[in-house]
This record gives C-alpha cells, structure tokens and sequence, in this order.
C-alpha cells in the first residue's frame, strides 16, 4: 500500500490515478482512496493544503484502500506533517528534502527539521532532493522554471514504477497525449518519469530499501477498467432508462461530491439525456418531478443538504405516486459538516425525513462498481412501482476507484415501459393489483386527459378526496405498496460465512470492504463470524429477521452515529449492537477486528 | 413524442372538466377561468397536448377545472416542474397558473429563473394582493399599511411590482390584464403565440379577503380613466374618448400623464409605444394615474427549449448513435484472463 | 354531545363556540372539535361546504369532543348527509326543513327527501323550519333579507340554550358588542335567540324531547378560560421568553393550522415580540438563527411540509449550536396531504428528519392547555442547551377547545439567560462541563468577536477543523449534549393506573384525551391497563425502558402509520404493538376500548 | 442591545482576524477583503458592533478573515439570517457576503425580498461568473456558451443582469464596482452611508476557474475605454481622457456612446447622471461598449427595520406594559370554586 502526498499544486491526484493505472495493468488487485483539500487551491506549504492519494495493491481481492500505507511519498514538510502518523512503523518515506526550506517547515508547523531531529526513527526513510534531481533530467529541454519544477511528481513516479516493478509504456503514452499541443512539456515529463526510474536501478539506496514485486492477483477473467462510483451511477442509471426503454431527465444543483454525476450525465445527450442544472435543489428536484409527469425518468442527484431541502417535495412524488431516483451522494454533517469527507449519516434521513406517513424505497450501493447495478435497480423500482426511490452512495464510493469487471449488457433484463393509453374506465389512480403501482398516463394522450396533486385522491375516482376512511386506505396503500417491492428481491442471505454462528457483522454501503476483509481475518483466525452487507434498505429483505436470529449476537459497523442499527432493532425486537466511526474516512481494519474480538470475548465471559 | 392528433373543433365544453368549482362566490378566478376556456379552442389548442401547472392558493386550483392535462404542484416550484415538463417533452403546450404569494413570496425564485432561461411556457400570475388560501394575510403585492391578520397594526413591507420583477429578471414578454377586462382574451393569445416565456399578470379581485383593492382600475366608472391599454405603434392615449395620454420628459426622464388640448399638447407629443424598448417597458411598470395594461415588453430571443433541442441533435450527428457498450470501454482497459 | 353542522355561511362555528361558553359557564367541563371545509367559501348547499363544530361536555372530566353525538343539528340537507352515519342511534336530530328545498336535497345527493323516505327513523328526528320562524321573529326589524337569513343560527342556538338549560346573557352581550355598529342587527339576533328559547318552551315537542340538564362537573377550583391550542402556544412562547429574559423573534410563513399562531404573536409586539413574515419557511426559520445569533431567543411555526422546507437550516442550528424553538402544528400528510386535517405523522420528520448525524430536543403537548406549558420548556430547553427544540402540536389541538385553569404565574420557575461577556480564554464553543451547552456570546460584546458556521468546529478553539478524530468527538458531543436533557426531565411515570400490570397504553400529543378516557372505561371493567402519555419525545424520559418490561404488553395508538412505536421498540427492544388511525380525526374512545380487550383477551389464550 | 463602546481609533489590523486566508493566489477576492479592511476604520466601525453574514461559496469564507463577528450560514440564506439578526439588534452594522451562484442561484428569492423590504444591511454580490467553489460549473451570470464541466457544449442559459435583478426587486441603492478598482472604497463607504439595503456587485476575478472574464473592463490598457464611473449631477463621460461620453437618444429612447467633438457632439449633449431617476439606473444596468460603475441609482425611502422598531414603540405606548396575567384573562373568563 503506498500512499502519494503533497501540495494540491504538486500534481498527487495524477500521479496516483498513473500509478493506479499502471498497477492494475501488471495484474494486481487494488482500491484507491484520493483525498484533496476543501480548499480550491490553498497556499502552497501549509497543512490544509496538502492532497494525498492511496493505493492498495495485492495478489488477493482488495477491498479497501487499507489501513496504514507501507510507503509514504511526501513531497514537502506539510505532506509529511499530515501523514507521518499513518505510515506504518518501519515503512518506507520517500521524502523531497528539495521542499524542506525553512519557510515551508515554518508553514507546516514544524519547530525543527524532522528530518534531522530524529523524529522520523521509525520509518525507513529515503530523502532525496527530488527538485534538484528533475530540475536536472529536464535541463536540456528549454522550459521556464515552473514548468521544470512540475515535472517533481513524474520523477517520483518513475521511481516508485521502479521501486515496484511496474511498467511505463502507458503513462508516457498518456503524457504524450496529455501535451499533445505542447510537445516540449511530454518531453521534459517523460525525461523526468525515465530519471526516477533510472534513479531508482543505479543509486545505492539505504539498507533495507529495493525493488517490490507483487505477484499478479487471481481475479476473473473478463475485460476490466478503473470506475468510481459517480461514473458507474451515471452509466448505470442510463443503462436503467435504455432498459425501460425511456427518455432521462437529470436535474441537478452542483455539491460537493454529487457534482460529477451532473457533469458525468451532461456528456451523454446523445444518450436520450438531458441534464438541467437548477437555481437550486428544490428546482432540481420538481423539475425531474415535471419530467417524469411528462413520461420520461426524471432523476435528480445531491448530497445531503440538497436531500433535505427536497424533501418536501420527494413528498409530492409519494403523494402523485410517480417515479423518481434520487441519488444522495452521502457527506459529512450536519449541516455543511466536512464536505468533502465521507459519511453514512444521511439513512434516516432518507427512510424517514418527510413530513406525513411518506414510504418510498431506499437502496444503498457497496461498491464503486456496484452503483452500477444499484442505479439500474432503482429505475426498475421506481418505474415499476410508480415510486421515488432514494440511491445512498458516499464521497468514498463516487471518487475512489477500483478495477471493475465491466458488465456483459445483454445480460441485463429489460423492463420496458408501456404508458397506459385505454380511455376505457380510465383514471389516474387506477392500480395494478400486483404491484399496487398506478397507472403511468402521460400528457399528450388523447383521452387520458387528468389532474394529479399533493392533495389525497379518492382511491376509485383520483380525485381530490377529504374522505376519513379514504385517507386511511391510501394511506395503507401507499405503505404496502412499497413493503410489497420486497417480493421482488432476494431474500436476505449472508455475503461471507455461515448462515449462523457466533456473530453476524451487517453493514450498509461503502463499508464493504472493509467489513469483508476484517471478517475474512476473523474468520482465518477461527472466530465464527459472518458478514451480511444490505443493499435494499428499505424495504428490508424478507428472511433478514430470521437470519439475525440465527447468531448469537449482532454488530452493525457503521461510518455514522447509529443509525441501521436502529432501523434493524425497532423491525426485528435483534439486540443489534452499533460500532460507529464518524472520521469522515472508512473504518479500519484493525479497529474491525479488534471490535469484533472485544465483543466475542465479553460474551464468552 | 406527443401523437399528432386528427384536427378537431374544439369549444369551451372541450376544455371544461366535469369538477365543481370550488372559488366564493363572486371571485376574480371564475373570470380568468371562463376567459381561458373560451380562448384555447380558437388558438388550436387541444386538451391531450395542453397541460396546467399550478403550485399552491385559490388560484392553484385552476388546473382541476380544465378538462385538459393538470398538475397541482406545491407551493411555489410550478415553474420549475413546468420546465421539467417541457424538456421531457417539448411539443406539450404548458401553462403555468400561480399567485402572488405562490409565485412571488415563496416562488419568486423559480419565476425568476423561469423567465431568464426563456422556457417555452405561459405564466399566468393571479394578483389579489392577498394570500387567499390561507385566509388572508398581506402578501408581497399588498399596498403598505395594509391591515390583516399578521399586519394587525398595518404592513410595513414595500410591495413589489410584478412587472417589474419579470423585466428584472430578463423577462421576454411582459403583459398585463384584469379578471373581467374583455381584453384579457388578447393578452391570453398573445402569451400563447410568443415563443418562449409569456409572463401575465391578472389582477384579481378576492371579494373575501380583499374585496375592491383594483376597483378604481376595474370599476366601469372609474376605470377609463385609470386604464391604459398599449397597443404597439400607436400612441399612449387613455380616459373615457382618449382624451389623455402619455409624454416622455426630456429634461427628467419620466413618463408623464397629459390631456390632448390643454397647455398645448398635441397628438405629436404623446408617446409611441414600442413594446421591443426595454426601458419603455420599464417606465410602463408603474405609472403614477394609470395602469398600463396589455402587452408592455416583447422581444423575440434565444427559448430554452429549442437551444436545448438543438444541442441535443448536434450531439447526436457528433458522436454517433448511443452506445453503451463502448461508453464503457472508453479510456483504459485491460483484460485479465 | 352536541354537534352543529350547515353550510359554512351559516355561522356554525360561532353558534358553537357560544354554546360552549355558556356551557363552560354552566360549570362543564367540555372539550370540542370545530370541523371546517378546506375551501375558503364552498358554494352553497355543497357537502363539502359543510361547516361542523362538535362539543362534548359532562359533570365528570371531558377529555375529548366524543365520538359520537347525542343530538345533531342540522341547518340543510348536505350537514345532514354529511353527518347523519355519527349521529347515534336513537339521538336527538334537529333539522331545518325550510332548507330542504329539491335544490338544496340535490345538491347533497339525496335522491328522495330522507325526511319523508323513513331513512331516519333510527332517530329521534325534530323537523322545523327554522328559516320561517326566523324570519319571523325578525320581521318587525327592518332588515334585508339576506341579514334576516343570516340569524338563523341564533334561533337555533335559542332552542338549544332551552334544552340543555342554559343562560342567554352572556350570547346576548357578545351580540351587542359584536353588532355595535348596527345596533338593528344586534336586536335581530337576539330576538331570533330569544324566540328559539321560547319556542323551545312553549311548543308541543314531540314525544322524548324534552329539557335536559346536565350537573356542573367537579372541577379544580381557580379561573377558567376556553384556549385553543394555538392560543396557549402562543402565550406559553411569550411566558418563556419572559422567564428566560429575552426578546423573542417570530420567523413564520403562513401555513394552515399554523397560521393563528403567527396571528396571535403578531399583536403582542409590546411584549417584546417581533413577528416576521418571510417569503417562505427557509427564510422563516434562518430569520429566527439570525435573531438566536443576536441574542434573542429564534422562534419558528409552520406545519409538516414547511418543517420538511426547514430542515437544512435546521441542521444549521444543530451545527451552530444556536437556541431555535420550531412549532410544528401538524396536519394530514404526505405532501399537501389533508392540510385541515389532524394527524401525528411527523415524529419521524422531528427526531430523524435532517441530514447528517443532527440530534434536537423534541416535544409534544398533550391537550390545548398543555401546549402553554410545553412551549415554555421549549425554551427553557433551547436556551439551557443551546439547542434547536421542535415542539410538536396537531390541527386538533391548535384549534379545538378546552376549559383552561389559568395558570399561577408566579409559581413559574425563571431561567434567565446570561450572555456570555468574558474575553478571557473565550472562544465560541467554550463548553458547560454539567450541560455540555456552549457559551451564548452575542454581536455587540466587545472582546468576544468571533465567527461560527456550519463547517465542523475544532472542539478546543472554535475554528474549523476537518481534523478526523475531532468530527468524530464532536458528533458525539452533540449526541451527548442532547441525551443529558433527560438528566433534567422527571423519571419516566404513568398518568393513570398502576406502574405495571396486564398492558400499558403509551401515547404522545394530542390523544391524550381519548386515550386517558378509554383507560378510565377499561379499568372501571376490571382491566389491569394504565396510561402513559410522552411528552419528551427525545430524549425519552430516564425509567422507560424498565417501566415498559413492567407490563405483559404495550400499546400505542397514533394518529399515524406507526411511528413512536418504532422510536420504543428501537430503544428499549420492547414488543410494543402499534394501533393505527390516519383519518385526519381523533380516536373514537370505543374503538380504542374495542382494541385493547380484544388484545387482552388474545393473550389470555 | 449593544452597549456603546468607548470610541477607539481602529486601524484596518483591528478588523483583520487571526486565521489564515484560503482562496487561491491570485484570486479576487484578496483585494476586495483589502478594500473592506482598509474601508471600515475611516467609516467609525468597531470590530464588536459589525457583522459579516454570509452563504456557501469561496466568496462566503470571507467573515473567517474579520476580526468583527461572523457567520458562515447555508447556500444562499445569509440575507435572511442578516434580516432575523437585524430584527434581534438593529444597532449592528450588518454585512451580507454572497456570490453570484449563492445570491442569485439558490438565493435570489431572499435577495430580491431583502431589497424590497429594504433592511438596514451593506450586500456585497461577488460576480466572477461561475461557481468557484464546487470547482467551476456555470453560474446565473455566465454567458451563453460558456463550456464548463456542466455546460460541456456550452451553457444555453441566459444570463442575468444583477443589477437589473437588483433593481426589478425595489433596490433603492444599486452599485457597482470591481475587485482591483481603486472605487471600491468609494462605492463601499457610500453603501455603508445609504440607509436601507445597498446592493453593490462586484466584478471579481476567478483565476482559476474562469480567468479573465472581466479583463477587457478591468485590465490596465484596456480598461479606460470601457468604464464609466458614474458621479450624480455630473456628465456621463469616459474614455482615457474623458473624450467619450452617453446621449440619450430621443427618438429610440435609448442611450448610445458618442464621441465628444465627433458628429457635432459636445458637452452639453451628454446625458448628466441623476442617481435618483429609476429609468436612468435601469438604462445604466446594460450598455454596449461600457460598464457603468459607482453608484448607479440611490434614493431614500422606509427602512424595514425603522419602521417597526416604530411600530413597537406604538403599541407599546398604545397596550402600555406588558401583562401576561391581564393577557390570559383577557375575554370570558369564569371561575370554578
Ligand atoms: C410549503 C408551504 N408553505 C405554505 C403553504 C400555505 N399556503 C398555501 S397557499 C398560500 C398563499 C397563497 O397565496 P397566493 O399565491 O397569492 O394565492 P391565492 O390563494 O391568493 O390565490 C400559502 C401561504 C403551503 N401550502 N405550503
Ligand atoms: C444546499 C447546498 N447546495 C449546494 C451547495 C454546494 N455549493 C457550495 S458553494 C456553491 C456555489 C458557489 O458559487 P458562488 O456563490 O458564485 O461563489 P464562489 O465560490 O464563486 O465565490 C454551491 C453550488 C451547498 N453547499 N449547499
Ligand atoms: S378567498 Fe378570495 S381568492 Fe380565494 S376563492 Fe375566495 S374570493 Fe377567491
Ligand atoms: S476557485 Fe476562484 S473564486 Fe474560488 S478561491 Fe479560487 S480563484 Fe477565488
Ligand atoms: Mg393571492
Ligand atoms: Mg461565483
């Protein structure tokens, strides 16, 4: 696991995303996890200004970006001031000692230079006058100094495809492509990528310092490509209206970190979508709203600020019973809370944050290439069953990235829509018995010609109706309805691990992997712990309250303050326990496991 | 997507749907209602491909009346479902009814935007001064001191000007009628024919909670005196025999009332209205003896609809027919095997 | 129980609301439920026109408007049809036939005349026409004839006065004063009432009919008001921000049944009250922080969908750490819902419905009276705590009425507020280490200059940090500052009957009178059922838990689809059943009777 | 509620607060928190009686960086918060930050009835036409065309004109001015001086995300061609050397940039500027070759805030003291005994 870090100028994202690239081309396994300042570009130096960028990298499937990097690469003194905690003890630190001025070791907040106090004991460290050695490599090529001294990242770069055997051809293609129009800057790019390298065979590195080799990981076969969970939400939700056979309409208020979607979505009009970008989210949201009316699948995306100023009008959708998908691209709150950090914490909000009896489905994608799938089943829901249905992802999901199998499409079932067209008997409310979803009549239809609205509808005629006994029908039917979508899903079943044992660890969301690899640990150690991870939130899956039953005790990890657990205790009377992390990052591994020993050794007490 | 339908006859009775109307008796609504009813069939309208949008107040309920399309929205967002309407589907023939309080308390900035982006729609704004629905309150129209329910000792807020906002907002067409003016059918088909956003505003009386507030304007007394219909190209007279009219001051940059013969003013002073001048338009919004009604601003301009029509096609002839299966494959891939 | 239904121009609400005053006069004790269509003025003779107002009145407690009357008044055929299914079998039915013209019959959609066809044989039917003899008794003042019509009601009133022996006086000077300024229409409608009366006297009544006298009820003795529930709100804000020594700022955008609140503030300017109407409820309830911010205390009303509206600057409170009461007067849901409706369905939106982990202090007042009470805790809560408070009423409490004690000033407890005013080591979010509240400290203060936000806060200084590990402290500081208000609330204890036995009935808001009246029926049978109404929804009260596992069962009928059952059986793993009602009516007592004997007698097989 | 404090000879360190600024380098809105720090002293501000209240945006950070109170709302709230705050302690200097997505997206329907009510607060609108801090997406000011991550073709919205919006809404104090003017001090003090709402945008330069947009009005070279700073009761001249000036036409009802000495024209042809003519102020909100900068229209009128501290202090000498224990009574009360 390396982990790449410095000022938000220094280019750490693209060397990451490179390195990433290049790793999951020799074969490997990985998860990446970027993670870049709330400021835009923050005075170059200074702590809050430092990006970073992670790899996790194995021969077996990895789930997370992992816990504590081996190889820390800190490009000034504030990167390693921010990250110097993480490394694991006895990693390697590859630091520019051409960054450690006085000036900058003032501005990260350090009284002496760590790299000559002893501070840095613990790590393997390999302190190299990166500036020096690039602004050399490019000399003969005529750049101005900044150009120059940003080729710093590419030469590190060589290094480390040095250091773990990775091959270059790819990146000084893409350099190429990059400077297309300024060929001078792929030529300096590529001589410092090929210096670092060569830095790398030639120099007498430190003891203890040489070339990594990690064997390719067994993974299956197919055809694979690095995806992040906004661009497979997007993709997917365009697969879900080619499957229904609709027009999209994505109404969207750019926020932190649901805006890609917008801009994901806005490139891809040849695809039957339009995006809309609102004067807010209200508008955003009504305006899918008037979209779906109109027949197509209107979808609108946000983080959760933006849920919460939609909900009064997810309300009307429930109340017009008319499709919708709403993506909450999950962040840390309350409030404006850490906006680029990740969360869990919006699931209630998103099960029960409307005023009034208002049930909607709500589903929650595990992995950044199973927002695909996830966004593909939310549009089957939602025009099935004539519903909003809420799409729960997180920052962690939509911007870290992981190779991902690409799907066989024709393998997908379609779900064409048919709108209803038959005068006869017609209106508005008229249901199907199975799935109690109504009728979908779209302007235009001759003959069909009706008023729909926020206000209670007679459940014979559709219109407005102040009837006490009507209100409470509809208001059961509306509740069933939704309940009722579970006879369309999976039963619930365990994901690792028997369907019984001593504990069941549930997660939601983007805690897959790390809730997978801490119980593949457990249960190399012998414990007897499963892992269920639930994609279908509500409504839940039909047999979970058994299965739950079926352990001895029940853990829900969760990356806010309790809130599944809740939702699991009030439906099935499980004494479900909660272990919260609200860091704004993922769990640990190790935190997992120590937790779950903790909890199974009390018990055996 | 909306089928091409066989030509029809339409009458009023087409457009009326089999609902009760439930306004007080005597309300400004019923006016507007009849008007509009009457003027869609001679516009070629038809009830499948007409839809009314409406957001929350008396006048909100306007959709259940029409026997056409209809969506009773929430309070304030018409015109933002309205939009979503039309880009899901653009051949629709979408009308926006909302109020004052819907469209300019908690809406204005739907309306706002609305009207800048210049979507295809006609927006009908219902000024009774008054929040209607919820019994009575001041609204952002209401005239300072007004006493009410949550004024009880005089509102102290300074109203807006319809208009005005719409014209702020960069509002291609601006238009102005009353409930029971006969010309409300013009203004109607004038908001119709204009391509893009058509804003009218009506005023309204609520005989209930502010009875009489445009009687000097609406009054067949009063009124000629008070009324100053446009009409492009034609001078700005009013009065009983047009016997007043409108002259710009050079020297202060206003608009003033005059009287043809009296202190020498002639036909030649008086003002030609040119509804394409904005600033005209602007001057037109609030005059200190009249109402200016009818068309005040209209200008033909970029509609939203269609740039987004068009960039949708552009896309199209520029990167091919949609496939998914090599959207996916773009950039890189690799194949484990 | 008595229940006057016409048209809505027929005046029934204020023939009710004059009966009750004399009947509160009379030493009843009463409650009522005044029932009004949703349109402003509905066109004549229509059955959704019909204006109803229902009055229950005893010698004993009276805690709800009864389920079903004893006597119906009926001004037109469309009240008749409207309520002639809860009148019960053999009631007292009066009628106006003058108003039963094939029009009007027509209208209501009666096919025959239900006067000559024996549909209401079941009755005890009193057939006049009151429209004659009103225009009668009028007929020597000169009047139009539309005003003559107009005092129908007071005819009507006059009889009823006969029958339950009541005094005119008080009517008859409410006439005077009403009518100052036309003194001939204050001399109709008394000679109108008085005919009534008489005519109740002389005339030859049917078989059965005759005066009833209902004995004064045993009431605690002191003086007595009717309030409605906005009333009591309303005035229980003004008491609070009295007690805690600051001006109050109203922030509110009109919204049935929340709007009389805004009313009834809006003339108390001279108490220190500032009414603001804003452009809509974002505006509503920022304008209140902003107040909160300056030091006064923020206050906010409205109903389900504006609450839905609020939300995001809600959790800007919660972030903030700012005072901020919110009155949420519910009504029917979702959306647009049943707006004059009641229900009980935004305890969810209350507890859950924000985004991000954003705990707030929620209440419930019980009874119109109540709600005075409970406003107060609001804010002694928001501003003890620093705390956003929600203070849930309904539609029927905020506009039916009840004899009211009036309460003993005096014996009120202040807590009065002090602003923060010392620079040493201040910084924003300086803690009380009892409370965990922050300081106050307000714009004005020199010294204390300080900026604060909705970006997480470093716990030690009060400047931004997205420092990992201080999110996670901070979250659960905010939980924790919420949870320990419970430190301050009274242990968990029923209202009636014992602390255990066969089934506890657990309430919230404005059942309380139905509840606690099926209680008192079930345990003068014998039943080992008591009663527990909540009031603090969050944080529950501390002895819950263990009071719960002190009954074989627990009920919990809501005016919703289930939803404080959900908050128990989450926090305590109780197996509380829920019993549901979602008519936008209160609890019929006897079907709350019919529920739990059938329950009781389920578990004794 | 506030105390008064002792007069103090503040310097522009005393309104600089201790916390690191975090825009980008180069970005605009580091001459602008100059020009306010700078400004305050000379006004007679005092750190503890002034506030800065702002939205969400890069702009928005802007109260972190003064060491007077501050509050960093929620998108596009802040003139709502500053209103509540006005009415909890009108004695506060109040300052609302927003930018153009924060003050005209999200937020336009507070903006517009914040000027309409016309409270006693200083708007600073930072215009660099874009959302700078979710990374560049087109904003309510950006021109049509403009390509951005969510605008790919090109954006087809049409723009508007913040001082129009401004002035549609009822602005009685409408500015304009730009990140690096010398001005900006001038067009600060003058809204700080107006009493009511005064709404001043301010051209600001977004290096990042849409650099340059303003340079042909901003940049050193090109700059004097294309602004025209506005003074009251003087001609509307500009151009290096003042050569160039505004006429209104009489015929089009529209002004147009002449030449001095060119055609004929001369000083007495050029239009002198009244700041109080609202046709003028509307005319001014868009030119051809020029941008209007100063202050574009001023005009007193009722300050929100004014009138009901007025209205308070009527019914407080109307009611008398308060009574709760006479309030509860008031109406029929009985007693139980
Ligand atoms: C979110 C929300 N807030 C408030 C209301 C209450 N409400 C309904 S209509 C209305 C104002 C209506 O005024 P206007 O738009 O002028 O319509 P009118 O009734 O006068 O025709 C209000 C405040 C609501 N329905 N929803
Ligand atoms: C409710 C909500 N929606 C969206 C956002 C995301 N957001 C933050 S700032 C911003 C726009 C900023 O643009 P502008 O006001 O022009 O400020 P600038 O950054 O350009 O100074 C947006 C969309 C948010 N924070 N909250
Ligand atoms: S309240 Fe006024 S606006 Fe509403 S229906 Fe009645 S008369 Fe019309
Ligand atoms: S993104 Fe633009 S506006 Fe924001 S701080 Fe950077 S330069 Fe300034
Ligand atoms: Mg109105
Ligand atoms: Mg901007």
């Amino acid at each position: 696991m390396i982990r790449f870090a410095g000022d938000s100028g220094d280019g750490m994202q693209l060397t990451g995303s490179q390195f990433t690239t290049a790793t999951a081309d020799a074969g490997n396994d990985l998860a990446t996890f970027p993670d870049f300042p709330a400021e835009i570009r923050a005075p170059a130096g200074t702590t809050y200004g430092v990006s970073g960028y992670q790899i996790h990298f194995a021969a077996h499937d990895v789930m997370t970006p992992g816990d504590t990097p081996d190889v820390l690469v800190a490009m000034n003194p504030a990167a390693l001031k921010v990250n110097e905690d993480v490394l694991k003890p006895g990693g390697l630190l590859v630091v520019n000692t051409g960054a450690f001025t006085t000036n900058n070791l003032k501005k990260a907040g350090y009284e002496t230079n760590p790299l000559e106090d002893g501070t840095l004991d613990r790590f393997r460290v390999l302190a190299l006058d990166v500036t020096k050695m690039t602004l050399e490599s490019v000399k003969h090529i005529n750049l101005g100094a900044k150009d120059a001294n940003r080729c710093k990242n590419m030469w590190t770069l060589g290094l480390m495809y040095w250091l773990f055997a990775r091959e270059r051809d790819q990146t000084i293609a893409w350099l190429k492509k990059k400077f297309e129009k300024r060929p001078e800057l792929a030529e300096a790019n590529i001589a410092a990528l090929n210096a670092g390298h060569v830095y790398g065979e030639n120099a007498e590195l430190p003891h203890g310092i040489n070339a990594y080799e990690v064997p390719a990981a067994k993974l299956t076969p197919g055809v694979y490509r690095n995806v992040s969970g906004n661009e497979a939400t997007a993709w997917g939700l365009v697969a879900g209206a080619q499957l229904a056979g609709l027009e999209m309409v994505y109404g969207s208020y750019p926020i932190t970190p649901a805006s890609n979607l917008l801009h994901n979505l806005a490139r891809l009009k040849h695809f039957g979508v339009t995006t809309f970008q609102a004067e807010d989210e209200i508008a955003a949201v009504t305006a899918a709203i008037g979209a779906s009316f109109g027949g197509a699948i209107g979808v609108t995306g946000t983080s959760g600020p933006g849920v919460a100023l939609k909900s009064e009008a997810i309300g009307l959708a429930v109340a017009a019973e008319l499709p919708l998908v709403i993506v909450d691209v999950q962040r840390g709150g309350p409030s404006t809370g850490l906006p680029t950090k990740t969360e869990q914490s919006d699931l209630f909000q998103a099960v029960w944050g409307r005023n009034g009896d208002a049930p909607l489905a709500v589903l929650a994608a595990a992995t950044p290439g199973d927002c695909f799938y996830m966004a593909i089943e939310a549009v089957r829901i939602a025009v099935q069953y004539m519903t909003p249905v809420m799409l729960l992802t997180d920052g962690y999901l939509a911007n870290g990235a992981e190779p991902w199998l690409l799907p066989d499409l024709d393998s997908l079932q379609p779900f064409p829509v048919k709108h209803y067209d038959d005068p006869e008997g017609f209106h508005p409310f008229l249901r199907d018995e199975g799935t109690l979803a109504r009728v979908w009549a779209v302007p235009g239809t001759p003959g069909l010609e009706h008023r729909i609205g926020g206000l209670e509808k007679h459940r014979d005629t559709g219109h407005i109706s102040y009837d006490p006994h009507n209100h409470h029908l509809m208001t059961q039917v509306r509740q069933q309805k939704i309940a009722g979508i579970a006879r369309d899903l999976a039963r619930a079943k365990v994901d690792q691990g028997e369907d019984h044992g001593d504990m069941l660890v549930v997660g939601w969301g983007s805690t897959y992997g790390s809730i997978s690899q801490a119980v593949r640990l457990l249960r190399s150690k012998g414990h007897q712990v499963s892992h269920l991870h639930l994609r279908n939130i509500w409504p839940l899956p039909r047999g979970l309250g058994e299965l739950l039953r079926s352990f001895n005790s029940v853990l829900v990890p969760e990356l806010n303050n309790g809130q599944l657990v809740k939702l699991l205790r009030a439906e099935y009377l499980v004494d479900a326990e909660s272990l919260t992390r609200v860091t704004g990052q993922p769990f640990r591994i190790a935190a997992l496991v120590e937790a779950v020993e903790e909890r199974l050794q009390r018990s055996d007490k | 997507m909306s089928p091409n339908p066989p030509k029809k006859d339409y009458t009023r009775q087409d457009f009326t749907s089999d609902q009760e109307v439930r306004w007080c008796p005597g309300c400004g609504d019923y006016a507007i209602l009849a008007a509009v009813q009457r003027t869609l069939p001679s516009l070629g309208a038809s009830p499948e491909n007409t839809v009314f949008i409406s957001g929350i107040g008396c006048s909100s309920r306007f959709p259940y009346y029409m026997n056409t399309y209809g969506f009773h929205t929430i309070h304030g967002r018409a015109p933002a479902v309205a939009t979503g309407l039309k880009l899901a589907n653009p051949e629709l023939d979408v009308w926006v009814i909302t109020g004052d309080g819907d469209g300019l308390s908690i809406g204005g900035n739907h309306l706002l935007h609305v009207l800048r982006r210049n979507v295809d729609l006609q927006i009908l704004l219902f000024n009774n001064q008054i929040y209607g629905l919820t019994k009575g309150q001041y609204s952002p129209t209401s005239q300072v001191g007004k006493v009410t329910p949550s004024s009880p000792l005089g509102s102290i807020d300074q109203p807006v000007i319809p208009t005005r906002v719409a014209l702020g907002a960069g509002a291609k067409f601006v238009a102005r009628a009353f409930d029971t003016s006969k010309q409300l059918t013009d203004a109607l088909t004038a908001a119709k024919q204009h391509k893009g956003a058509s804003f009218v505003e009506i005023l309204q009386n609520c005989p209930v909670f502010n009875d009489g507030v445009f009687d000097l304007i609406t009054d067949r007394k009063t009124g000629p005196a008070h009324q100053l219909w446009l009409e492009h190209g034609k001078p700005m007279r009013f009065g009983a025999n047009g016997e007043r009219g409108l002259r710009l001051s050079p020297t202060t940059l206003r608009l003033e009332a005059v009287t043809l013969g009296r202190d020498g003013v002639t036909e030649q002073d008086i003002l030609v209205h040119d509804e394409t001048n904005p600033a005209l338009a602007w001057m037109l919004t609030e005059l200190a003896d009249v109402v200016a009604l009818g068309v005040l601003y209209r200008q033909e301009g970029p509609v939203y609809n269609e740039d987004l029509s068009a960039q949708r096609e552009a896309a199209k002839k520029r990167f091919g027919k949609p496939d998914l299966h090599a959207l996916l494959r773009q950039g890189h891939t690799w194949t484990v095997s």
